[in-house]
């Protein structure tokens, strides 16, 4: 469907100083390999897919704040949660239909973004990094609360139900999801492309890199830096949305401290201030945890944390890095 | 959206007519069966904070290699497929739909924890696949109206508290109770069943107190609730956290008139003795399971053959911990199902035999108790009984007790 | 000579910055490196003390000293005055002081302290305040003072007028000329400020793009007027 | 009143444990200026090595000392292997190499050392004293903490290489030019911190007993304590360390309850951060140009 046609169109054009031809093939093949495996997977694969390409949309939120704009957050599990249980709580307890959800949880994360981005402002690298990271552990103990237990289901949770496909369209829930969530993540990163190829995305990397020099250049750094936790936020957000619909459940014990962490892994394996990157980063977090199952049923925490370790002394710069280089490779 | 829960609703509704008798089933399940072998699907936390209870997992694995290696079962081999999930219920959705459109299983057993289970329930039951004496012990899993695929295994927590509250209300109509629990669905299930049994006289009689899992120790709410002036205490914790209470309640003076403990932290080896013997001394649980480090069951014959099982399959494996016990109880539970199906292994009749044992002895639970299910009766275990730390052992005490369930 | 620099190759990332530079650096007196800025000038003297990466042979002494690290560079009596500093902000002048001498064992260190606080009285007045308080003139002087307390056979020297009030510099180079007169060590003088730089030493040269144009005795290009007119621009 | 009082004493006595993590923080933050995510989980392991030499018969004290000096090369070990080839690559990769040591070294000690709760020794006289308000144990390990900062304190003061390896972490360029060994310097930090987190753990597991995830809860404290008193600061990392543990105790009985007791002390911590962002007693590094 939608990126069947728009992926061409809009990554060639945004790239015209590039022959078109020569990626165009590549888009198309790109394109393929998403729709492909919506007729050969079996539905369980298409789910796993489905999470692969949710995670990626919340790596690639969390990229815009720490890869592009330098701020480290190791909470943006955080975020992937208020924005699960903003889609949970509309559907469940107003009966709100699913994609009305999405742009809600979004807004709503934004909100919250641009709230924590104040404080953020003021707190420098490790500060930041730590006090995120603490707010990844405290989101859960706080959905518990029961105060707001009658919205959150306290530890119970909330359960709800995967959407049909619409217009009568001949696909299972699964293919659906599938689809409308790789168009979402297609969309999102078509949008961030452009954004981070902006006059406002250099500004944003120009606070990461010289930030006294870039607000002598007249940026107006704060604004700038509060605005893009808002929008990481939101991203993250809208991702934690499509995993409440995916998964059909929220829980506190869904959003733990781990969340945060593999969202980070997930950044890094990919590549810091890549937009591909996170793509690779959610197939990483999805798959290889499974394969660190088979190799030891015994210990597979272990042999997971010696793969990403052994990846990332392989690859310090991540799946983009690698691709960076075999461009390079090739245009020489 | 409206119209697809309603319709949703309808659909439970429909299929629970054929589902709640499965004995009726037509065209029978065969899937996960085949003349050499049964596939058996588990998920349980291998890594991540709950990584503890991977040993359950471990050992079902060792009993069902066990027993193919002596020769299968009934000519079949036993294909135990056990996945991790980190104890996080979106990882236990993927691993279930691995099992279940993947590998192809004919069924899920003891998959452990509420929240995992909570969101493969319905997954499970849309399915129609046996979602067999899942490891938690919530009250929720008896709902064969709704969900008659899934079948828990022990006593519910909350069941337990209400015993434990009608114990107080015997001892001392007056007592004021606090709980100290773990901020999370077994936690709060004792508050619920002090709840059920206080009803009104709730909010007057008890002051229930949280902690984290991240709490780095409980002195705080232990001396909150002794200068409430609570004189008694429930605690619904956690070993390390129980090891903690006991000896804080001891060492700040403080002596309840009754202290119950839930039965998941009532280990010797990991916490009583660690507390300190002497400090538990009058502490009260309700026990189903024996408990292989209290020398009253040194020389019991169940527990006995389980230590032989252990030397045997696996001999570096640490014997003081009751989760190995729990462990093999419930394969035996689960040989049981299978040796009553009595050659036909149809998702149908797995559920039916599931449901239809009676009386069937369990060398890891207390002598006298039983497991028994019915089509309306989907609590396996009912029965507990009391029991009271002497410094030594746990001193049962009264007979069994039926659980409200 | 006590430094001889044969074809060095230096640069940052995959290209070269210096492409093949010869020059010498005798014992005793000044040797200035001249030229505009981004000649190499800096990256001249990174390559010497092994910061960055080389190509070319460099000895001291003559003993080769290409491709060993920094800190052995520096134990083996290499003093370098980085541009921007180098001050260690959080600790106290005290303790950048003595971090100057953390390689040396023998007993001159006190005597050196000494001598230090009579060249830079002003140290002895901040001995006990937060480096990071100095004002730019008092943290160059603590940066050569560091470097001045390793007891260098060769003091390397980047742009030490740099950012600085004229009253300073000529307060600065006036007890450079001291150091120079009354102690064993070589300076190699890195300097924008051509004629300050050409009154105190005794050989220069200098650097364009990366390559050597000029060399010679520094009085000689003081008084060429082409040289001054197209290279020094005074 | 009691209780009150009884709650602060609670307080300090649980603040006692962050604290003495909180300082190994700190430490490491001092040597290599990273903060090491798997720092509660080294402990942890440390203080399993320690109880297999107690159990194996030896003294407490030898026990202690020796599994010190087993941490310390294993810190170090950590460093040269690890952490040393990669000492090019971006900050945020070393993060993620952090949350690989985690994850091995935790699911590491889970396999090796099993997962029941078990009893460690305390050295010092372990029951109640002044009527259950403090145990031995509390004291014992507070002095300990206490013993160790000031020796911290010493070593980074006035010694040649406390010197050089502040200057290595502050300035590792600087440090070089002064012919300091950066490298080994940041090795001899990994080997320091590990050795104080054995310390810190031998001295927190008789309280918590001992289980792999020991330290999971600790360590988030343990961090708010370093933030709250600044995290270049040692004596300001245990004041903090006991402030966090006061806080959270009276804000949890008196103000939010038990439920929100955490989320209620980082709302502090943070405050403070935004009113002095370096923490109630960092340096602020002023400088001139």
């Amino acid at each position: 469907m939608a990126s069947e046609t728009t992926t061409p169109t809009v990554l060639a054009s945004a790239r015209p100083a590039r022959p078109a031809l020569r990626y165009a093939g590549l888009l198309w093949a790109i394109g393929i390999a998403l729709l492909l495996p919506l007729f050969t997977a079996e539905s369980y694969r298409l789910f796993q897919l489905t999470l692969a390409a949710i995670y990626a949309i919340a790596i690639l939120g969390l990229n815009l704040v720490t890869g592009y704009n330098g701020q480290i957050s190791l909470g943006h599990g955080a975020f992937y949660a208020v924005g699960a249980y903003v889609a949970a709580i509309m559907m469940d307890k107003f009966g709100l239909p699913y994609w009305s959800t999405l742009p809600s949880a979004a807004v709503v994360c934004g909100l919250v973004g641009y709230g924590i981005g104040f404080p953020a402002l003021r707190l420098g690298g490790l500060y930041l990094a730590l006090t995120t990271f603490s707010l990844a552990v405290a989101v859960p103990q706080i959905l518990k609360y029961k105060g707001i237990e009658e919205w959150t289901g306290g530890v119970q949770g909330v359960l709800v139900f995967k959407p049909d496909a619409p217009f009568g369209l001949p696909l299972s829930n699964d293919q659906y999801l599938y689809l409308l969530t790789v168009a979402i993540a297609l969309g999102v990163f078509l949008l961030a492309r452009n954004l981070m190829a902006s006059r406002i995305g250099r500004a944003i990397m120009a606070i990461r890199d010289h930030g006294l020099a870039a607000e002598a250049m007249g940026m107006d750094a704060a604004r700038l830096k509060t605005s893009t936790f808002a929008v990481s936020a939101g991203i993250t957000g809208l991702a934690g949305a499509l995993s409440a619909i995916a998964v059909e459940f929220v829980s506190p014990d869904s959003f733990q401290v781990a969340l945060s962490i593999t969202l980070f892994v997930g950044m890094v394996v990919g590549g810091v201030a890549s937009i591909i990157g996170p793509a690779f980063g959610g197939l990483f977090v999805v798959f290889v945890p499974n394969l660190a199952e088979e190799v030891s049923k015994a210990a597979p925490g272990v042999i997971y944390g010696i793969i990403l370790i052994a990846f990332l002394f392989v690859l310090p710069g991540g799946v983009a890095g690698l691709l960076r280089r075999l461009a390079a490779r090739l245009h020489r | 959206m409206l119209n697809r829960r309603t319709l949703l609703a309808a659909g439970a509704a429909a299929i629970a007519g054929p589902l709640a008798a499965p004995r009726i089933g037509h065209a029978a399940d065969l899937t996960g069966v085949t003349a050499d072998e049964i596939k058996i699907g588990s998920i349980f936390p291998y890594s991540g904070p709950a990584s503890a209870y991977g040993v359950i997992g471990r050992l079902q694995q060792a009993f069902f290699k066990g027993i193919n290696d002596a020769g299968g079962f009934q000519g079949r081999k036993l294909n135990f497929l056990t996945y991790d999930d980190g104890y996080s219920p979106p990882k236990a959705v993927e691993q279930a739909r691995r099992l279940v459109e993947q590998d192809k299983v004919s069924f899920l057993f003891n998959t452990l924890g509420t929240p995992s289970n909570t969101a493969i329930q319905r997954y499970m039951n849309q399915r129609k696949v046996p979602h067999l004496f899942l490891a938690t012990g919530a009250d929720k899993w008896a709902d064969p109206e709704h969900f008659p695929w899934t079948i828990g295994y022990q006593p519910s927590y909350r069941t337990e508290a209400q015993i434990f509250a009608k114990f107080m209300l015997e001892a001392d109509r007056n007592a004021k109770l606090g709980i100290l629990y773990q901020n999370d669905d077994f936690g709060k299930d004792y508050v619920n069943g002090v709840k059920d049994i206080l009803g009104p006289r709730f909010d007057a009689m008890v002051k229930p107190v949280s902690y984290e899992v991240t709490d780095a120790t409980i002195d705080s709410q232990v001396v909150q609730l002794q200068s409430l002036g609570c004189d008694a205490m429930l605690t619904a914790a956690t070993p390390k956290f129980a090891a903690q209470t006991i000896r804080k309640v001891f060492d700040i003076g403080w002596r309840p008139k009754l202290h119950f403990i839930t039965d998941v932290s009532i280990s010797v080896g990991a916490v009583m003795n660690p507390a300190g013997p002497e400090k538990g001394v009058g502490v009260i649980t309700a026990a189903y399971l024996k408990e292989p480090t209290d020398p009253a069951w040194a020389n019991d014959p169940g527990l006995n053959e389980w230590r032989g099982w252990m030397r045997q399959h696996m001999p570096d494996a640490d014997q003081t911990d009751g989760n190995y016990v729990y462990s093999y109880g419930v394969a035996k539970c689960m040989m049981q199902v299978l040796t009553q199906c009595n050659g036909d292994f149809s998702r149908e009749n797995i559920m039916k035999q599931a449901t239809s044992l009676s009386g069937v002895a369990i060398p890891s639970l207390i002598n006298g108790i039983t497991v028994s299910t019915s089509a309306s009766n989907y609590h396996p275990i009912r029965q507990m009984q009391l029991a009271k730390w002497d410094g030594h052992t746990w001193e049962r005490f009264g007979g069994l007790i039926e659980g409200a369930g | 000579m006590l430094l001889e620099v044969n074809g060095l190759k230096a640069g940052y990332g995959p290209t070269w910055v210096l492409h093949g530079i010869d020059f010498a650096v005798a014992e005793g007196g000044v040797t200035a490196l001249l030229g505009a800025n981004g000649a190499g000038k800096t990256t001249t003297l990174r390559a010497v003390c092994g910061m960055i990466r080389t190509e070319g042979s460099i000895t001291l002494a003559g003993k080769p000293i290409q491709g060993k690290a920094t800190e052995d560079i520096v134990r083996l009596g290499v003093a370098h005055v980085p541009d921007g500093r180098g001050t260690f902000m959080e600790l106290t002048v005290e303790e950048n002081m003595k971090l100057g001498a953390i390689t040396r064992h023998d007993k001159g260190v006190a005597a050196d302290f000494e001598r230090m606080f009579e060249l830079f009285p002003r140290l002895k007045q901040r001995y006990r305040q937060q480096a990071g308080t100095l004002s730019g003139g008092e943290q160059q002087m603590l940066a050569i003072a560091r470097a001045l307390l390793l007891r260098p056979r060769l003091l390397l020297m980047d742009e030490p007028s740099f950012g600085l009030a004229p009253l300073i510099v000529q307060e600065i180079f006036g007890i450079m000329a001291r150091v120079r007169d009354e102690q064993q060590v070589a300076i190699l003088l890195v300097e924008q400020n051509a004629n300050l730089a050409l009154e105190i030493a005794d050989t220069a040269y200098l650097l364009e793009t990366g390559r050597i144009v000029v060399s010679g005795p520094a009085a000689d290009i003081r008084q060429d007027e082409s040289v001054r007119r197209s290279y020094l621009g005074y | 009143m009691n209780g009150f009082l009884h709650q602060v004493i609670a307080g300090i006595a649980t603040g006692g444990i962050y604290a003495s993590v909180a300082l190994a923080l700190v430490m490491i933050y001092q040597a290599t200026h990273h903060v090491n995510f798997a720092q509660g989980e080294m402990a942890t392991f440390s203080t399993y090595i320690a109880l297999t030499l107690v159990q194996a018969g030896w003294p407490f004290w030898l026990a202690f000392v020796a599994t010190i000096g087993i941490s310390f090369c294993i810190g170090v070990l950590i460093e040269r292997v690890l952490m040393r080839p990669m000492d090019k690559a971006p900050v945020l990769t070393h993060v993620g190499l952090f949350i690989g040591l985690v994850l091995v070294i935790s699911n590491l000690t889970g396999w090796v050392f099993d997962y029941t709760v078990k009893p460690f020794p305390s050295p010092f006289h372990d029951g109640p004293l002044f009527g259950g308000l403090v145990t031995g144990h509390e004291l014992g390990s507070t002095a300990v903490t206490l013993v160790v900062l000031g020796l911290v304190y010493l070593f980074f003061r006035y010694t040649r290489l406390g010197l050089a390896m502040r200057a290595a972490a502050f300035n590792p360029a600087s440090a070089r030019l002064v012919g300091v060994r950066v490298g080994w310097m940041l090795a001899l930090g990994w080997g320091l911190a590990s050795g104080i987190g054995a310390i810190a753990g031998i001295m927190v597991a008789p309280v918590v007993f001992l289980e792999p995830n020991m330290m999971l809860g600790i360590l988030l404290y343990a961090f708010a304590g370093a933030l709250l008193g600044g995290i270049d600061n040692p004596g300001g990392a245990v004041i903090g360390g006991f402030a966090v543990g006061v806080i959270e105790n009276l804000g949890g009985t008196y103000v939010v309850g038990t439920e929100l007791k955490l989320t209620m002390a980082l709302v502090i911590i943070i405050g403070v951060l935004l009113v002095r962002p370096a923490g109630l007693f960092g340096r602020v590094v002023l400088s001139r140009v």
